[in-house]
């Protein structure tokens, strides 16, 4: 049990809300706003966590459950991400699948608490998130197939901290599609735009903000801060997929958190540009990143 | 072997007594339930004798059918089916108790329980037996106790077409096995199964083929799976648990055993038993998905699974046949334990419906609602249930699908383009499968349990009997444990796989011995969630703590007045996903958008029919009704004619032959 | 011996002949008269047999034959057709000039059938076997195109004439006690569709086969 | 010797049981003698069979009267369909008898006709002359004709008449086969002794005849007795005549006199097998009939609605089933008699229980009775059991003897057979069980009247019945074993038993 290997998951639980008070001074710079501090996040969470709570009479104790069972599952799955060349606290064969379904798990409860509202918004969302969710696992674990094979390694650990120079020149194609792939999984998972629109004002458009309209206090605080440190999580695979880095283990930290940030500017980058999609057409986009692993997959079985 | 004996006279007999005390209730449940539970029980020992020490126990007994011989061996293989049908079939017994009871007077309960002790005693037989005419004789005795129970509501039309549906789907399966077993056993005077003899490779193809639509068609492979859908929701819901729950693995059962009659398998065989898994689960789940009859529904979920270890077994036949032990010995666990894991939570699942149907009167999930309030302990069992079947952790359902991924992960992937149809069947195949699950049980759990009752149904509802719970909690408790020691338990499977692969031993023991240190890890993870899970939980309590928490109405967005009926309903829930595959799914809707500023009246009725039933099975049978009724001028009742016809025969026979 | 064989012969050409008068007469009547002919006809042929030396066993057989069906059963026939106050045959499937012109070519196919397979003759004539084959045909024909009941039993009765002629023609003889038999069942036979007429008679007011047509699929 | 008097006896005691007949006083009185007198010669024949297997020929009168174990096998079943059928009988006239449509002169000649059939059958078993076989045969046609109506209706009489006309022509044709045979033996006339032909003498000197003749004589002898087993397409008559007979009648039709047909063509298949040039010929013909047989059943029961038709039907496809098992060697053969019993007895139940289920519904309309098994749980429980026997669902004895035919139809690769055989069988399996689900479940329709409990001799029928059936699928005794092997061997013409009797 090496040290630095708690460094990781630290970093994830601390730096995590930044990735919100990033996203949100990019659309501000780019909307002409100074916008909101970048520590915005980490007030919100302090403030939630020390107000009450308001609890609908429909609701039963899945609807407590919900919250916690999401925050506990993004915080073991800090556990098996590792980042800039450090390894997870816990690698082995097939991780990578454990990662996946631990998401699984999160959602299910989410989509549950969202049910137990009984509220026909919160439906609707719910229905949109299974849906999405649905078509982004084959993407994500195909596509980290793919990788998997390229690297010759079952396990995060092995498949993310390699990527260096040399693997780079043969393998850059599948590379770049995968994290293309993951990339969309990316936004669709943490429903930013194109996906889903994280601040908009109309239920009836919201997918993950109007599942969670009926959650207040530390619940709410609780979904917030998985949120949070579910994006961290998904940029720092993606990150692993692409970034290479030397032996130098502080460099490759500093690289890879900066990486992080990097994307998520790219993000902020992204929401401001584009517009949100219609949801018929979300199903599309999935089903590119879908294609675009099994391109890949194609690419390293040939 | 004896006390296996023991057991299934046992059971016989507990299902004689209950049939001669007819409609005597109390004595009919006591015999039948007693007779199930105790030989079960019973005969189930030496299963597990045999599945730890790698043992095989056999008895012969000389037989005066032509060909036949009881010739009864439990071995390994035997064993990992023996047991999830044993016990679950117990559980099952005992749930009966329960479900049954609301029926007495009214129905001849003896016949019920005669007959569920028979499908008993045929399942474990079939699994034991090693003589083709002892093989078929306990097949169509397991094939046709359940169709009296299917047909136990006969008053109701369903029931009857279920009853029927189910009867010709399974005979048209028997008579594929027929064949397969009497070319298998060849020319040589007796039909055991030690005496078959080496298969030259196209006769052993053509077996492969046989035993896959014969054997596939009680497993439930799609395109053969019509029956089930019709047949589960029909019968009674332990018999149901029992048919879907252990039933249908038989099918699966005899497919195994006939490879392992069949030599070295070739590459193609692995890749069609990997298509069909992929094709059944994904197709099984979305039919799911589409519909709203919660039996239904799991009916379907059970094609689904059958997919899964389909998936898992392809990919043991494709570790055989290219000699990959990774891939064979993972393949198989996964198969294996997500067979015995599927028998759990399917059964506890049928039992939840079974408690639905029971005290609320309707299946109907868009009429339920809310019953997490009225039945709190069916609600908690339920859910452990519906998390296993969705493959997620920490639960059983999690562990088998790993290994299998993990098997095509360490050793699938080797070059070669047709390496695609293993690693996207299982990775992407399974990845589907299990967001569609998880999507299909969310809305399971959450129309049914959550929210608000959405009729007086549901407002009615009340928990069950213990007799009902008490299986339902077992099993719930099973699925945690299997899920929690799940590295200890793969390494049981080590003699069956033995058993079918060949492997030597200590290989199977160094791939399986490395899959628990794996799967260790996964619980090392899981137990980790649950501290956390605790931990959050008092951080909750202490955040609330001294801060006020309110109570009020679910926020409608600005609407005044919600009504339970305007809640999201598993219908809507679906929706997205049944239009987004409409192309499999062909469900066919009929509305009458609301019109006006006041609209009246305004519905929506969706119907997802069975796609290969409706465009393959129903017009084939027209067809062929069609074809034949062309032939009723034979008979049109003139004498001249008929007499002409012994005229013109012979005639013909005079000109074939003397002439 | 030429002699034997111009009788026979001559049996045999006026068998044929009232073949012809039962395909082409509508009155049943008339057609019961010619079966009664057949019949004498048959038993003359059974004595012809065995080159004319007539053994008791023959002249016994014939003696049955002639007083069967030469006599009893158009008696029976006869009180039949009184209850059934029909006459005529009416419009048959094939009418009576078709079928007499087409029966000359049947016959010449009869003949040609006879050559075709060596018969041991018990006979000497060489027509016997071919006429039995075109008087089978006959009594099919008749019930396959006729319409009345009555008509089918006379059919039935020209094939079994047809039969006997047949046995006549090959060697063997068989034991009285069947020959017994037999004709004991043609007597049952038309004694027995004799009553099935009577009854259809008195259910239906017709005995127009045809129009039996309620069993059916 | 003296075991030959054992035929006198079984032959004459039914000649004189329709003799008592006609002096009985009341219909009552008929019937119990009926049952009881048939109880009796039952026994007698049992016996009589069983010392045929003791030694294996019985001999008498100058072997004009012949048993061995073929015939013997035959005797039994033909004694267990008998026995049972008037047993049902007994008590399948009560309500006619009651409401005084049965009098006694239709009682008289119901009993007479009875055992005056049950005597012609027996004649066509023991008579070893071939020309007394067609007497019989042709006695059993005339007799029987008066059992289908009974009771005088529009519908029986059309049945009556359509069955008599199209069996004598048939017959008739048997008659011109047996000649052709008789004339074939024109080589060895000498050693025939002027003693018509006998079955023992020809089987001896089968090389000698003379191939054409006999091969056309077999060719008439075939279709002749074909349209007495109701082999498609001579078996027009079969539909009409089973459904307008009475149930107890019927049930003797399919029971035994459909087998009694296909017995003696299995005489001269054991025949013609011998005669040079045509040893296939009797292959062939079962085989192209025998398909032909099933497709024609599988295509008029799918779209039946008559459930007595329906059975009549699932007779031709059974027939159908047996001759092609005649044509599949050793196994085959074996199969085919085993098949023989199991279908006569469970088609006999089948006709029972449709019978009184047709008195209780006034119809035999399967579109108007539903709920059977609510109405009367014997006889719609005995009207499953006995139609899902015949659909071939284990563990009955018919699943078992048509298992033994496919495993046949392979070991002689007849695949296009196999593949008409399990298709036909297939459909109708699906149309069958439909039918069989609408009329013993659901709901039953509301009655005028109380259905007549079934009293404790209808109960043993059905039980002994479906036990028989059930034990035969599960449990085949040796003794059986032996005799289906030995009777087998008589119609092979060698030792079937190292085929099928493995231990």
């Amino acid at each position: 049990m090496h040290i630095e290997k708690i460094i990781n998951p630290l970093l994830s639980l601390v730096l995590a809300p930044l990735l919100f008070g990033i996203i949100n001074r990019t659309k501000a710079l780019f909307a002409g706003r100074t916008g909101q501090p970048l520590l915005q996040s980490y007030y919100d969470l302090w403030k939630l966590f020390r107000k009450g709570a308001v609890y609908s009479k429909t609701t039963s104790w899945v609807f407590r459950l919900g919250p916690i069972v999401g925050l506990s599952v993004v915080i073991a799955a800090t556990a098996l991400v590792p980042s800039g060349g450090l390894p997870a606290i816990i690698a082995f064969d097939g991780d990578v699948i454990l990662f996946a379904y631990l998401f699984g798990l999160m959602r299910f409860f989410t989509v549950l608490t969202a049910l137990d509202t009984g509220s026909s918004f919160e439906g609707m969302g719910a229905s949109r998130e299974v849906m999405f969710s649905a078509l982004t696992e084959p993407a994500f674990l195909v596509g980290l197939a793919a990788i998997s094979k390229q690297t010759h390694s079952l396990s995060l650990t092995g498949m993310l901290a390699v990527a260096d120079t040399a693997l780079w020149s043969h393998i850059g194609p599948v590379q770049l599609l995968v994290a293309f792939s993951v990339f969309i999984v990316f936004l669709a998972e943490n429903s930013r735009m194109p996906v889903d629109d994280p601040n908009t004002h109309l239920e009836l458009t919201m997918i993950h903000e109007v599942m969670v309209l009926d959650n207040s206090g530390a619940d709410l605080g609780f979904i917030t801060y998985a949120a949070a440190i579910k994006m961290w999580l998904l940029s720092t695979v993606l990150v692993g997929i692409l970034v290479p880095h030397n032996g130098n283990a502080w460099i490759d930290i500093s690289t890879a958190v900066a990486a992080v940030f990097i994307l998520a500017v790219l993000v902020g980058v992204v929401e401001s540009s584009m517009a949100r999609l219609k949801l018929l057409h979300v199903p599309q986009i999935l089903l590119i990143a879908n294609a675009l692993s099994i391109l890949a997959l194609i690419l390293v079985l040939r | 072997m004896s006390l296996f004996l023991w057991g299934l006279v046992i059971i016989f007999v507990g299902g004689l007594a209950s049939l001669i005390s007819g409609r005597r209730a109390g004595l009919a449940f006591f015999f039948g339930a007693m007779g199930a539970v105790a030989g079960s029980i019973i005969a189930v020992i030496p299963a597990f004798k045999v599945l730890l020490h790698g043992i095989t126990e056999s008895f012969r007994l000389n037989w005066s059918i032509p060909f036949g011989s009881f010739f009864i061996q439990i071995d390994p293989l035997s064993a990992v089916f023996l047991i999830p049908i044993l016990c679950l079939s117990a559980v099952a017994a005992v749930y009966g108790v329960g479900y049954l009871w609301a029926y007495r007077g009214k129905k001849n309960l003896g016949l019920a329980w005669f007959f569920y002790d028979l499908l008993l005693l045929g399942m474990a037989l079939v699994v034991v037996a090693k003589n083709g005419i002892l093989f078929l004789l306990a097949w169509e005795i397991m094939s046709l106790a359940p169709f009296f129970l299917i047909i136990f509501d006969d008053e109701k039309e369903k029931a009857r077409d279920a009853g029927w549906t189910y009867l010709v789907a399974t005979h048209i399966g028997m008579v594929f096995l027929l064949i397969f077993f009497i070319i298998l056993t060849g020319q040589n005077g007796s039909m055991d199964f030690d005496r078959i003899g080496a298969i030259d490779g196209g006769t052993a193809s053509f077996l492969f083929v046989l035993a896959v639509v014969g054997f596939g068609t009680k497993a439930g492979f799609m395109p053969l799976h019509v029956w089930l859908p019709e047949a589960h929701p029909a019968a009674p819901s332990h018999v149901s648990a029992v048919m879907s729950g252990v039933m249908i693995k038989i099918g699966i059962y005899g497919l195994i055993r006939a490879i392992t009659f069949l030599g070295h398998p070739p590459l193609w065989w692995a890749w069609i038993l990997i298509v069909i898994g992929a094709s059944s689960g994904v197709v099984g789940v979305l039919f799911a998905l589409a519909q709203h009859d919660l039996k239904r529904l799991l009916a379907y979920h059970s094609v689904e699974n059958i997919g899964i270890i389909a998936l898992g077994l392809g990919i043991g036949v494709l570790g055989i046949s290219t000699g990959l032990p990774t891939l064979a010995v993972f393949g198989f666990a996964g198969c294996f334990f997500h067979i015995i894991n599927h028998a759990i939570f399917k059964g506890l699942l049928f039992f939840g419906a079974g408690a639905v149907l029971h005290s609320s009167g309707t299946l109907e999930i868009d009429h339920l609602g809310g019953l997490i309030k009225r039945m709190p302990w069916t609600a908690v069992t339920f859910l452990v249930g519906a998390i296993a079947i969705s493959g997620l952790p920490p639960l059983n359902g999690f562990a088998s699908e790993f290994l299998i991924y993990l098997g095509v992960f360490k050793d699938g992937m080797s070059p070669g383009l047709v390496n695609i149809i293993p690693v996207l069947g299982v990775i992407g195949g399974l990845a589907l499968i299990g967001g569609l699950a998880a999507a299909c049980f969310t809305k399971a759990f959450g129309i049914v349990f959550l929210g608000q009752p959405r009729s007086k149904h549901s407002q009615q509802a009340h928990e069950v009997s213990i007799a009902m719970l008490l299986p339902m909690v077992i099993l719930a408790i099973l699925c945690v444990l299997l899920g929690v020691f799940s590295p200890l338990i793969i390494r049981v499977f080590g003699t069956a796989i033995s058993n079918v692969t060949l492997l030597p031993q200590e290989v199977i023991q160094g791939q399986l011995s490395a899959g628990s240190s794996i799967l260790s890890n996964v619980v090392i993870i899981s137990v980790l969630l649950v501290v956390l899970i605790c931990g959050l939980s008092l951080l909750r309590k202490w955040f609330l703590s001294g801060r006020n928490v309110a109570q009020t109405e679910t926020w409608g967005c600005g609407y005044a007045c919600p009504t339970a009926r305007m809640q999201y309903t598993a219908s809507s829930f679906a929706q997205p996903l049944v239009a987004l595959f409409r192309f499999f799914l062909r469900t066919d809707s009929r509305n009458l958008p609301p019109k006006g500023i006041f609209p009246d009246r305004a519905f929506l009725q969706t119907d997802t029919a069975d796609t290969s039933n409706k465009y393959l099975y129903r017009p084939l049978f027209k067809w062929i009704g069609f074809m034949l009724s062309k032939l009723q001028w034979i008979q049109h009742g003139r004498l001249q004619l008929y007499v002409l016809y012994i005229a013109l025969t012979l005639l013909m026979l005079l000109i074939w032959k003397a002439l | 011996m030429s002699f034997m064989t111009n009788l026979v012969d001559t049996v045999i050409i006026l068998f044929i002949l009232t073949n012809f008068m039962l395909l082409g007469s509508s009155s049943l009547r008339r057609c019961i008269r010619v079966i009664a002919l057949q019949g004498i006809l048959l038993g003359i042929l059974a004595i012809l047999m065995e080159n004319g030396t007539p053994t008791i066993h023959l002249i016994l057989l014939s003696a049955a034959i002639i007083c069967l069906k030469g006599i009893i059963f158009p008696f029976l026939l006869i009180r039949t057709l009184r209850d059934l106050n029909v006459q005529h045959e009416v419009e048959p499937f094939v009418g009576y000039g078709t079928s007499l012109v087409l029966s000359p070519l049947v016959l010449v196919v009869c003949i040609w059938l006879g050559s075709q397979l060596s018969l041991p003759m018990g006979v000497t004539s060489s027509l016997v076997a071919p006429v039995a084959f075109f008087t089978i045909t006959c009594g099919l024909f008749l019930i396959v195109s006729r319409k009345k009941a009555l008509t089918q039993v006379l059919g039935y009765l020209v094939l079994e004439n047809g039969i006997y002629v047949f046995g006549a023609s090959i060697a063997t003889i068989q034991p009285v006690l069947v020959e017994l038999g037999i004709l004991l069942d043609a007597f049952v036979a038309v004694f027995v569709m004799g009553i099935a007429i009577y009854h259809i008679n008195r259910e239906f007011e017709h005995t127009d086969v045809d129009r039996l047509n309620r069993l059916k699929g | 010797m003296n075991s030959g008097i054992l035929l006198w006896i079984i032959l004459l005691l039914p000649v004189v049981g329709s003799g008592i007949c006609q002096i009985l006083r009341s219909p009552k009185n008929v019937m119990n003698f009926v049952c009881f007198g048939m109880a009796l010669i039952g026994i007698l024949e049992v016996v009589t069979a069983g010392v045929v297997f003791s030694r294996n020929t019985i001999f008498s009168c100058g072997e004009w009267f012949y048993m061995d174990a073929l015939s013997a096998y035959h005797l039994i079943v033909m004694a267990l369909v008998f026995c049972m059928s008037s047993l049902y009988g007994m008590r399948y006239f009560d309500k006619e008898i009651h409401e005084g449509i049965f009098t006694l002169k239709l009682a008289k000649r119901y009993g007479t006709l009875w055992f005056a059939s049950l005597a012609a059958m027996t004649l066509i078993l023991v008579s070893n002359n071939l020309g007394m076989m067609w007497v019989g045969m042709e006695t059993t046609t005339l007799v029987t004709a008066f059992l289908i109506c009974t009771r005088a209706s529009k519908a029986s009489l059309e049945g009556m008449w359509k069955y008599l006309i199209v069996c004598s022509v048939g017959i008739a044709f048997a008659f011109m086969g047996t000649l052709f045979i008789a004339a074939a033996t024109y080589k060895f006339q000498g050693s025939i002794s002027g003693n018509g032909v006998l079955w023992t003498q020809l089987k001896i000197h089968a090389g000698l005849l003379d191939p054409k003749l006999a091969q056309i004589g077999f060719l008439f002898i075939f279709v002749g007795y074909g349209t007495k087993a109701g082999l498609s397409p001579m078996h027009t008559w079969l539909p009409d005549a089973h459904s307008q007979a009475p149930s107890p009648v019927s049930a003797v039709f399919s029971g035994f006199m459909l087998n009694a047909a296909l017995y003696c063509i299995m005489r001269y298949t054991s025949l013609i097998k011998l005669v040079p040039g045509n040893e296939n010929l009797s292959r062939n013909l079962f085989l192209i009939f025998g398909t032909l047989s099933i497709a024609i059943a599988a295509a008029f029961i799918l779209s039946q609605h008559d459930l007595k038709r329906l059975l009549a039907y699932s007779s031709v496809e059974h027939i159908g089933i047996i001759t092609i098992g005649m044509a599949m060697g050793p196994l085959g053969t074996f199969a085919a008699l085993f098949h023989t019993l199991n279908q006569s007895i469970c088609k006999s139940l089948g006709f029972f229980c449709a019978g009184r289920l047709g008195q209780i519904y006034g119809s035999y309309d399967m579109r108007v009775m539903t709920g059977a098994l609510r109405l009367s749980p014997l006889w719609g429980g005995g009207l499953l059991g006995s139609l899902l026997a015949l659909i071939g669902i284990a563990p009955f004895a018919l699943f078992m003897s048509e298992l033994l035919i496919v495993k046949a139809a392979i070991a002689t690769n007849l695949i296009w057979v196999l593949v008409v055989f399990l298709l036909g069988s297939c459909i109708i399996f699906a149309a069958v069980l439909k039918h069989v689900i609408s009329v013993v479940y659901g709901t039953p329709p509301v009655l005028d009247f109380k259905p007549r409990c079934s009293s404790i001799v209808d109960t043993g029928i059905v039980v002994f019945s479906l036990g028989v059936l059930l034990v035969l699928g599960l449990w085949m005794p040796n003794s059986l074993n032996e005799i289906l092997c030995r009777a087998a061997n008589i119609i092979e013409g060698i030792d079937v038993a190292t085929t099928v009797c493995v231990k």
